[in-house]
């Protein structure tokens, strides 16, 4: 056994060619800085000190989370808190039903980056047309 | 200048349970216990050994140097692949169980096939590549090529690779599809390619650059908690994934 | 059974058999001629024992260094018993040897200009030994190995077991081996043999080698006629760990390490190679830089002494590294730290390594001429199962990885060129041959025979080698070792293995690499006993025979198989066309001489 | 070449991580991110109620403050953290940065990121800690 077998033979390699990796991969990377450095804090500040009454009365009034949202820095931020994020959370959820045998990697692939794509379009969407608005 | 203090030489009686499958006589894989006398020396290959020359000459695996850098003799103890030379029994209390290295087929007792392993060595182009040497090599003025010890030490610690298949048995992407490359084969190109003397990144890009190449690699890590030799495949492996990239972009834009 | 027909088996995937093969690929890319090569290896080819190789590869390579230094160095480091034309080549083709590794991409340690670094090493005048920090045999042995790769021509035959060669009218027509996956047989065809099978450091109880060093390729070579030659010459290592054996590298002794005995005393100024040199500034043939046998020698003598300390049931010296400061220490031998922590928990930055000699190297092997070939047609060997005359009775450290090259490559050539004008025998022949070794394998395991244990053999084996053939040797315990070696080869004959599995089956294989054992044990205690005079590393305790003698012993042992009765030996001449014998001298005694 | 004892293994049982502690982490560590899309999903309902108008805002900020929406987003916070944790060791080994051709230790660049996830904390403060 064990004699040298002419390794994929180079056409064969190139049609497996995974060119779309690196996009998914780049986004998840970028989604896992986000997630890690700005998500505490947000997570922190939206969804916990404001519902429990712990920020000043006026911080998020409608008025100041409108302005605050619906403008050129609110576009960045929900680039970074919703859409990088969730194209991380796509590409762990992928690969986790991979984990445990759940589906089918071609089909899961499509959904979850879709799903990501989706909902990213629908938040900058909607930050745009408060903007507009 | 004594250095007495160090070994204490009590001999204390241990058990250990190894996962027996000898295909010629049994299609199904048991486990046999043995009981043997050890010290604080006592490497779980020297018990082996011990059991192959003393209370069961049957039993298979594989072994050679004894000093950790051949690589022959990886098993399972208690579920982590374990160097069995470099495994000492004094660092166990209670159960030793020994099976045979993970996701590779067994052959007989601890004996994996290690085929596909050395398949995907292969597939990276593990060599130097340097198609258009600065100085053509000739035997009667023979130079070499200049490196820096800092070039050296970019791609050093990949170069420590023995080859032990250990990473393999920890990494569950290999687990579940033995397609994948896997972390020795992929560190190796890694080794190459930084290496300051070669030319050959875009050659194994093409084995590198697909599914079962870096990116099915998720980060478990698992690969280099069990280096013997430090040799971090982890952070290889996902060194090539920026490189990947780079190179996907870089095609992209040349079109 | 199988038969596969190449123009060229190379028996041995360590280094010496890496670069046959690729020097054969080259030769026929050159010639022209297409060949196909077998490269079969009981184990898979990293696993060769050219991987536990520690210290480095001698050449040539500073512009002070001369071709004339390194010579001298090899022929008195071998006390006059070497082939000189031999030594002549192999130190002219040492540097580019090594170029050739650079450029296949060893990862060799540098110097801050990007220049490859050389450190010193025992018994020679000058740094020359290229190194890849303290792992260089597990450096060139995967270069060798992935650079093999690249030739398609090569196939490999892992895990396949050579049993023997198959010879017709004193040409080698082919090798039979066992895979050792299913336990079938396996008949390979060809016009040209390379044997590279390395050592047989096994033969003996304590060594620094791997279980896979047996002699193998040397017993089958010899069971077929081919002299074993200067078998005696059994190189101890004097750094060995305790309990183990395992190898702790010269190169901590070129890096400044020095050697203690239990008093702290450097012993080794009272041999003959002092004056001490200051802490920190090794000198090239001083103190801690003599040769191995020198200073294996110096230990027997502590020993006596009551100077010696213990580790275990051992008795140790020490080897301390402290001076060096832990920076180096863990630059220069990161190894050497690991190997002491993890086997005998002492870590050199802190403390003395306590070691002793063991087994190391086996300087005797096949016999060749100057080009590797055996009195067989087509038979060629290269590496440690060699003896082209490289080494003579004792050898240089970091010569033989340089020898593995330089000489693998020249036996993969030679091959190749035979192959080119030679056609394959009729394979009936090798058929006829196979069923021989087919009966005999049946026979071990037809459970008939003794009850006797094979284990039992080999330990008494090991036993005897060591008493009898260890450091200092007398007449009377080499008699009683050849003896019981004889002895043990007839009890061999009843001998049958427990397990007759066909896959996978270890205990088979040990016990075909014993039988081998005994056949060179044979021959090495045959060597020593006659040999009746003290050259390197063979050294008498005996009256009068404590001195070389080359009135009658300037001459190589050439030991001839006899099946099952006694082995033959034979003397023949030496080659000592450029350098007479002059006294081997070290330390300040080789002062204005030219030793 | 004939191999009749070998084979390819079948591919692991989708239990495989429960052996070990280091693969119920690395689980752990996956599933950081199903909190995390809860959280993404309140934020986006949150920016809808904002384009509603100021009664939804409230609505949305009233549901927010449900225990177990802000049980759940309390987890989200524990798990950025956690991902942080595991996130920032793994940098340093994907992209060694070296200075002057000596690789920056491992642990300084851990720190700098943990320095990152404060000052972005305190930006927030500065934004949210005042009327
Ligand atoms: C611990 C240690 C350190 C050393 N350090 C140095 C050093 O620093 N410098 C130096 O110059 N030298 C050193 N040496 C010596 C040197 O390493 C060896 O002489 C050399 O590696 C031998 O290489 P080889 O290719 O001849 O044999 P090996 O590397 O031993 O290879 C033998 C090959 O033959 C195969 N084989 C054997 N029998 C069979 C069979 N029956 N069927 C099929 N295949 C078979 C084996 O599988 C293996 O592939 C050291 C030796 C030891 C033990
Ligand atoms: S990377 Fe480490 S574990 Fe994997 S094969 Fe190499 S030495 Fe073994
Ligand atoms: S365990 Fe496997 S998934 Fe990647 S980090 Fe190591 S190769
Ligand atoms: S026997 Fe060589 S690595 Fe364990």
């Amino acid at each position: 056994m064990n004699v040298n077998k002419p390794s994929v033979s180079q056409h064969d390699a190139h049609r497996r060619q995974a060119y779309d990796e690196p996009l998914w991969w780049g986004l998840f990377s970028a989604g896992g800085v986000c997630f890690a450095v700005i998500m505490p804090a947000v997570i922190l500040f939206i969804a916990v000190l404001l519902p429990l009454g712990l920020l000043p009365a006026e911080a998020l009034s409608y008025e100041r989370a409108s302005g605050l949202l619906f403008s050129i820095p609110g576009l960045l931020f929900i680039g970074a808190a919703v859409c990088l994020p969730l194209f991380h959370a796509a590409h762990r959820l992928r690969h986790g039903l991979f984990d445990l045998s759940l589906g089918n990697d071609t089909l899961n692939k499509k959904v979850m980056y879709g799903l990501a794509a989706l909902l990213s379009l629908l938040a900058l969407g909607m930050v745009v047309a408060g903007m507009l608005n | 200048m004594s250095t007495d203090h160090l070994q204490t030489n009590h001999f204390q009686t241990k058990h250990i349970s190894v996962k027996r499958y000898l295909p010629d006589s049994s299609a199904e894989p048991y486990w046999q216990q043995y009981e043997l006398p050890v010290d604080d020396s006592t490497s779980l290959l020297d018990a082996l050994n011990h059991i192959k020359e003393q209370l069961d000459s049957t039993l298979s695996y594989r072994w050679s140097c004894r000093m950790a850098i051949c690589g022959s003799c990886g098993v399972m103890v208690n579920g982590i692949p374990k160097l069995g030379c470099k495994t000492f029994l004094r660092d166990y209390e209670g159960e030793i169980r020994i099976e045979p290295l993970s996701h590779f087929p067994v052959q007989r007792d601890l004996v994996v096939d290690m085929e596909i392993f050395l398949e995907h060595l292969a597939a990276v182009k593990p060599y130097l590549i340097d198609d258009n040497p600065v100085k053509p090599y000739d035997p009667k003025a023979p130079e070499t090529y200049q490196q820096s010890p800092e070039q050296l030490a970019r791609y050093k610690q990949f170069a420590n690779c023995i080859n032990c298949g250990l990473c393999y048995s920890a990494c569950p992407q290999f687990g579940l599809n033995p397609e994948f490359l896997g972390p020795a084969a992929l560190t190796l190109a890694h080794r190459y390619n930084l290496d300051s003397r070669d030319h050959g990144t875009k050659q194994r890009m093409t084995e590198l650059n697909r599914h079962e190449g870096v990116w099915s690699c998720t980060f478990v890590g698992f690969c280099s908690k069990v280096c013997p030799k430090h040799v971090d495949p982890a952070a290889a492996v996902n060194q090539s994934k920026v490189e990947s990239a780079k190179h996907t972009l870089i095609a992209l834009f040349k079109g | 059974m199988q038969q596969r027909d190449f123009d060229i088996v190379i028996v041995g995937g360590g280094g010496a058999g890496l670069r046959a093969a690729i020097g054969a690929a080259e030769q026929a890319r050159e010639q022209n001629t297409p060949q196909r090569i077998a490269l079969l290896s009981k184990v898979y080819p990293m696993r060769s024992h050219t991987v536990a190789a520690e210290g480095g590869a001698a050449a040539v390579t500073s512009a002070e260094d001369t071709h004339q230094a390194h010579f001298d160095d090899t022929v008195s480091g071998g006390d006059w018993l070497v082939e000189q034309g031999v030594v002549d080549y192999f130190v002219h083709h040492a540097y580019q040897e090594l170029v050739q590794m650079e450029r296949w991409g060893c990862p060799w340690s540098r110097k801050e200009d990007g220049q490859v670094q050389v450190r010193r090493f025992g018994g020679m005048k000058t740094a020359r030994t290229w190194f890849a920090a303290d792992k260089t045999g597990f450096h060139m042995l995967h270069t060798l190995f992935q650079t093999s790769l690249k030739y398609p021509e090569i196939e490999r035959f892992d895990e396949y077991f050579v049993l023997d060669l198959a010879v017709h009218e004193g040409a080698v027509i082919g090798v039979i081996a066992l895979q050792v996956a299913t336990g079938e047989l396996t008949l390979l065809r060809a016009k040209a043999v390379v044997m590279a099978t390395g050592g047989a450091g096994r033969l003996f109880r304590f060594n620094t080698n791997a279980g896979i060093v047996t002699g193998d390729g040397m017993a089958m070579a010899y069971r077929h006629g081919v002299a074993l030659r200067d078998m005696e010459f059994v190189q101890y290592h004097p750094t060995g760990l305790p309990g183990s054996g395992i190898l702790i590298t010269e190169a901590c002794r070129g890096e400044g390490g020095i050697l203690l005995n239990k008093d702290g005393y450097r012993y080794l100024q009272d041999y003959g190679l002092g004056p001490e040199t200051p802490l920190g500034k090794p000198e090239n043939k001083y103190m801690e830089l003599g040769p191995r046998d020198k200073l294996s020698q110096a230990f027997w003598q502590e020993q006596q002494a009551g100077r010696t300390g213990k580790f275990g049931d051992s008795d140790v010296v020490y080897l301390d590294l402290r001076h060096l400061g832990e920076t180096y220490i863990l630059e220069r031998l990161p190894f050497i730290c690991e190997l002491a922590k993890s086997y005998i928990n002492v870590d050199p930055v802190k403390e003395p390594i306590p070691i002793r000699p063991a087994v190391h190297y086996t300087m005797g092997g096949i016999e060749t001429d100057p080009q590797c070939e055996t009195s067989i047609a087509g038979l060629y060997a290269a590496g440690e199962c060699a003896s082209v005359g490289l080494h003579g009775a004792n050898r240089l450290g970091s010569n033989s990885l340089t020898e593995l090259l330089v000489f693998g490559r020249l036996a993969g050539e030679q091959a190749s060129q035979r192959a080119a004008q030679t056609e394959w025998a009729d394979s009936r022949l090798l058929e006829a041959q196979a069923d021989l070794q087919q009966a005999a394998l049946a026979r071990l395991c037809d459970g008939e025979g003794s009850s006797e244990s094979w284990v039992d053999l080999k330990h008494a084996m090991v036993q005897a080698m060591e008493s009898g053939c260890g450091i200092y040797r007398t007449e009377e315990s080499m008699q009683q070792a050849l003896n019981t070696i004889r002895q043990l080869r007839a009890r061999f004959n009843n001998i049958r293995v427990n397990d007759t599995s066909k896959v996978f089956n270890t205990e088979l294989l040990e016990c075909i690499e014993l039988g081998y054992g005994l056949d060179i044990a044979e021959a090495s205690c045959l060597g020593a006993l006659e040999r009746r005079e003290s050259r390197g590393a063979h050294q008498r305790l005996d009256e009068g025979l404590q001195v070389r003698d080359d009135v009658n012993y300037l001459k190589h042992s050439q030991v001839f198989y006899r099946g099952d009765a006694h082995a033959e030996l034979r003397w023949q001449d030496v080659d000592t066309r450029f350098s007479a014998p002059a006294e081997r001298v070290y330390g300040d005694a080789a002062k204005g001489g030219k030793a | 070449m004939d191999k009749s004892t070998l084979q390819r293994l079948p591919p692991l049982k989708r239990t495989w991580w429960l052996k070990h502690r280091f693969f119920k982490l690395y689980m752990v560590r996956e599933a950081t991110v199903l909190p995390l899309v809860f959280f993404i999903l309140c934020l986006l309902a949150g920016m809808i109620s904002l384009l509603q108008g100021p009664d939804s805002w409230q609505g949305w900020v009233a549901f927010m403050g449900a225990p177990i929406v802000l049980l759940l987003n309390l987890l989200a916070l524990i798990a950025s953290l956690f991902h942080a944790a595991t996130f920032f060791v793994l940098f340093p080994r994907v992209m060694p940065l070296r200075i002057a051709g000596r690789s920056l230790p491992d642990q300084a660049i851990v720190a700098g990121q943990w320095a990152g996830v404060l000052v972005v904390a305190l930006l927030f403060l500065w934004l949210f800690g005042r009327a």
